[in-house]
């Protein structure tokens, strides 16, 4: 699909800020202030920004212990998710939930938690209160390919295929769970999309890495769901770069076979985003100047965001209930 | 609303609860009620018979058999604006959800400050051959869990009550019903009480000798055992914990400092019995007593489907007694006779005696 | 499939017990001295009796709470099926169990327990064990339609494609779960064994109240299976005919369309297999033989079943651990 | 089984487990590991480290993440000649597969009369920002229900012991570990000891003053405050309960009969911590008490992630420490003193000094 220029711009931008934003953490991670286990985004941030662009913010997106590229790819608020890393009081979740527990509601980011495929039923519910509300926002839900073994994620798209239900699953099929390939967990020659397809809901297929596939395969598939034609799944290939939790490389360790992170560090999403926009006629100078915004922006909000107060853990026992 | 006046009436348990549905929802367009056979001929024992008619084919679902799933889309729906009532036959199917009660519904708010006004009827029991996989208490288990309320409503009246209230509340509430009250009867008071009122324990018999403390099915275990003792010029305080996520000490320490004597009848197993608590809290808080406090609590195993099994599975109103003649120091003939004066039920496996199967 | 005349004549006698003995329970239950739910299996003997005719003593089979059939097509000890029935001692759980927990490891019959879906994960472990011991044995796993919503169905048919385990899972698709056709809890359009295909198991569809169409089905899913093949899935379209729990007809409460039952109850299975004994040349009154043999053999199981011990409450506590 | 004399030796925790695992395996063919990372370069933790290549893929297998059939898949095969040890890495994932644990596997033997020789290790935790639904303590739930045993080594050398008892026994077993134990380290002794002894309560450290009971992770906490005690010529008696699913309460008695002072520490959030239940138990026997027997539970909250919220969530040795002061009688510049005498962790999030995350 072909993007206007002004839109891949905005796109380039997001992936840019999310690649910055993960790195700087990892980066500071080893000054243990950020005291929570953390999964970062790098490789994959091409997903959450294509399918973002086409929502707003009565949508409802909830997701999984790997949210920062969901999170930031609908322009939630930076500071407080560098806040909640550091468990302070202007974290988003005042810091109660730190890297696994995010909320932005006014941008529709609307919780992500970690007991994988736990809010792929929840994210229906969402759906299924705006049907019945007869609403015209849709609910978004991201999951893994690891997630996509959980039972609870076939009764969903069960569930949301009978009742067409307005809702888009993103799954990003990165083929690994933690250390574990997918051919170790799921029978070979097992199609994940063509399997959500036999379940009911229409699907779609896409190169995760690429922005302006995922771009059009979201287009396509949320302009369906908002017409009212019921759930759509894409899958989305697209690969991990540092460890699954931490801010380390863990290639040394050897569970991914020899070149593999080597040959999809060559598919990167930022430089295939760069790509387009050079060939779309974009100055690099332009480029750059997006970048130092972002590089800023992330300066700036950190700063920000660490001069927030520490929570009251006097205050650790309210709220359990309204 | 309309202007007609109401006039107090009895109900039973299921028709109790069948209105206090209605009422909610007539009040609030936003409840949706969901379960499996919901919308079915025998409409959850009669408790959802006619709420179709009334509030139409989206308000009142059928679904799969996808406890987990439907239990997080019970979340969801209840994050955007709905009031979800979702319905299980039996309590030991919400295990299959326990994920997402007791990781997502219960920290929710906590985490994201955001309520989860989420209401699931769960029904236990006994009897009938239901056998271990269909007839346990389980409340307990979700109790231990902060973040959700266990409401164990023990009559009609409360049955209505708890029902409006808990479809008025914004915290994620376990409705809990024992399968043998719902024949039961009361009368049905017009005023709505608050859901702190109603998480008052409530002292249903004033007593002076000996104090029980028993919640949903085992109040009316606790009461005949009273009365019996009441035809021997005993008076025992029969009081009613009514919910399970927090225990009105104040209540019950009152009527102890008054009485002297504690049992707590419980319906788990004795090895963990909720009942523990209430004894434990007490005595920390230095309660004084003329006999030690006793619990009755059911046996440590599974409970076994044929009746003539399960009669010895289950401490009732006899075990009460026994406990009460313990603390008033009874000679084995006194308990004789209290024991003969208890109300029989025609056989231990069925509610009542209109009762003939198949569930 | 054509079946030669003799196997033939095992089947028709085996579904007419089973039809006898179910009659037999429906009868005699407003006597309330069977004091459990009971699950009728009138109208889905075919399934059962087709299936197990290829099964041996060492294979392993689970089951719901539609057991009786199950069992007994094992040929399963019929006194210990009345004596649970009755809660007595000598029933098959020492009266433990009642209608919705039966067993019989003599023949087979490793269990049934009445939360829909848990013996489908319970009957994989079998498979799984059998596959690890090198053994030769098969494990199956009766599930309804219903039950194919449960997620564990599907973690279970992905673990077996997975580990390619010797196990056939046997859906009874008779359309409604309680109340509930199957239209109001699966997508219209679904196939559940299309379904099941995109998990990666094998699959079989057929007509369950032809027992030639189960006993060609079941002998080729179960020679694949023996042959290390991996497991199978067979589709098997079927009808209860009486209450879906209980000893009475309920098709008065008005939940299935007029005529459906009736249309049914045309399609007998075992007036079916009698048909094909007829046509097979097999004498009416040769026919009539097995069948006084089996009203026999029921009455005098009845009777002995009856004179069995009250179990013994004080023994009720026996037995919660080894 | 080699002749070569093994001499005594220090082991950590994880050590310890993929020893008692090892040796298990050795002995014992049937047994299969199975569980989320059990492979993998971390090998849960290191405890699964090497086993594969001493085993073979058969028997030391990865798994979807299908918590539920894997623990019914696990029941199976523990009826078909298995022994199969499913691992999970935080207790908080077990709950997806709640039915199968507590409606099939705890029932079955009761049912079917067939063994069910099935272990379930599950970690519990807290601090580095687990937060709510990873740093549970959750066994409690477990042991609400008959039929399933829970062991709690608070030791190098009971995990070693327990595991290979757990794999030895015929039913259902949890074996919980507290993430903070996997350092720490003691002596392992040679000889091994039956189910039967491994379920008795230990005491741990003599005193006459009061009795903490305590399990799991808490009794470092309770010796860390029985040992500031000491200093200030206090003797605290130490217990260690071993087990969840039933309680020595011969030991404890015995104990609590000496010291007349009974204080118990445990992991679960207050309303209804097993620990009531040691407390009730001792007081429906008439135990007599100098003071109020005493729980130290956590609160009733979920456990926040920020480190700065979860240093308050958690009651530990200092709590303990107050609980024997009030016991006593102390002052409170006598408790200060006992408070500055405990033996401090680097940071409350830390299991200890050499850990920096990320899990
Ligand atoms: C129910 C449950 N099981 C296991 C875990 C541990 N865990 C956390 S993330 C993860 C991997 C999930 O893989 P996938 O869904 O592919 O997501 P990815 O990490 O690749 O983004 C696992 C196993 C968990 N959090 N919840
Ligand atoms: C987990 C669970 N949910 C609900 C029930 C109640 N229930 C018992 S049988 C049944 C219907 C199952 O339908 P199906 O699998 O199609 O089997 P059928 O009764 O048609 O043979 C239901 C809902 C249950 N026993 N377990
Ligand atoms: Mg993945
Ligand atoms: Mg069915």
């Amino acid at each position: 699909m072909t993007i206007v220029v002004e839109k891949l711009l905005d796109l380039y931008s997001q992936i840019h800020l999310i690649r910055r934003i993960e790195e700087k953490i990892a980066e500071e991670y080893h000054q243990q202030t950020m005291r929570c286990p953390v999964h970062l985004s790098i490789g994959q941030e091409a997903v959450a920004v294509g399918v973002s662009a086409h929502l707003n913010s009565n949508d409802r997106v909830y997701s999984n212990h790997r949210a920062h590229a969901h999170y930031l790819a609908l322009n939630a608020n930076l500071e407080s998710l560098i806040a909640e890393l550091h468990g302070l009081e202007n974290g988003c979740c005042g810091g109660r939930g730190g890297s696994m527990h995010l909320i932005d509601l006014e941008k529709g980011f609307a919780g992500s938690t970690p007991i994988v495929g736990a809010t792929v039923p929840i994210a229906m519910g969402a759906a299924f209160a705006f049907k019945q509300q007869k609403r015209s926002h849709i609910a978004v839900s991201y999951l893994g390919d690891g997630c996509f073994e959980e039972g609870v994620v076939y009764e969903s798209l069960n569930f949301a295929a009978l009742h067409r239900l307005p809702i888009l699953f993103v799954l990003e099929n990165n083929q690994y769970s933690v250390y574990t390939r997918l051919k170790q967990r799921q029978p070979e020659g097992r199609s994940i999309s063509k399997l959500a397809a036999a379940m009911g809901v229409s699907v779609l297929h896409g190169d995760g890495n690429c922005i302006d596939d995922v771009y059009g395969l979201a287009a396509q598939a949320i302009a369906q769901i908002r017409a009212g034609k019921g759930p759509y799944f894409i899958e989305l290939d697209t690969y991990r770069w540092p460890e699954h939790c931490g801010p380390s490389d863990d290639d040394h360790l050897g569970y991914r076979p020899q070149g593999e992170l080597a040959a999809w560090k060559a598919r990167c999403p930022l430089q295939y985003a760069k790509t387009l926009l050079v060939q779309a006629g974009v100055a690099l100078n332009h480029i750059q100047q997006l970048e130092q915004k972002n590089s800023k922006k992330i300066e700036s909000a950190w700063v920000k965001a660490l001069n927030g107060l520490t929570p009251n853990p006097k205050k650790a026992a309210e709220g359990v209930y309204v | 609303m309309s202007d007609i006046v109401i006039e107090q009436q009895t109900l039973n348990y299921i028709d109790a609860i069948r209105e206090g549905i209605s009422e909610a929802m007539q009040a609030d367009e936003t409840i949706f009620v969901i379960g499996e056979g919901v919308p079915d001929p025998k409409a959850i024992f009669g408790s959802t018979q006619g709420l179709r008619q009334q509030f139409g084919e989206h308000r009142v679902l059928d679904m799969p058999l996808s406890e987990n799933a439907m239990t997080g889309m019970c979340i969801g729906a209840s994050l955007n604006g709905l009031k979800p009532l979702l319905i299980h036959q039996r309590i030991d199917f919400s295990l299959l959800s326990a994920d997402q009660l007791i990781n997502q519904a219960a920290k929710w708010h906590y985490l994201f400050h955001q309520a989860v006004p989420l209401v699931v009827r769960m029904i236990i029991g006994k009897g009938w051959g239901q056998g271990p996989q269909h007839s346990q208490a389980l409340w307990g288990l979700y109790a231990q869990v902060p973040g959700l309320k266990i409401f164990l409503p023990a009559t009609a009246n409360d049955a209505k009550q708890m029902m409006k209230a808990a479809l008025n509340d914004p915290n994620p509430v376990l409705f809990i019903e024992h399968r043998w009250l719902h024949h039961t009867e009361s009368l049905i008071e017009d005023n709505e009480a608050t859901i702190n009122e109603l998480s008052k324990a409530m002292v249903l018999r004033q007593g002076d000798a000996a104090t029980i403390v028993a919640s949903s099915y085992m109040v009316h275990e606790a009461l005949n055992a009273a009365q019996a003792c009441a035809q021997f010029g005993m008076e025992i305080e029969v009081i009613d914990l009514r919910v399970g996520h927090e225990f009105d000490y104040a209540t019950i320490a009152a009527s102890v400092n008054k009485t002297k004597n504690l049992i707590v009848a419980d319906l788990h197993p004795m090895h963990l019995s909720p009942g523990h608590a209430i004894i434990s809290q007490l005595m920390q808080n230095g309660i004084q007593l003329q006999t030690p406090p006793r619990l009755v609590a059911q046996p440590n195993h599974p409970v076994p489907t044929s009746w003539y099994l399960a009669e010895n599975s289950y401490q009732a109103a006899e075990a009460i007694a026994e406990a009460i003649a313990q603390s008033q120091n009874l000679t084995a003939l006194q308990l004789k006779k209290i024991l003969a004066a208890l109300s029989q039920p025609p056989r231990t496996d069925v509610p009542n005696r209109s009762f003939c199967g198949p569930f």
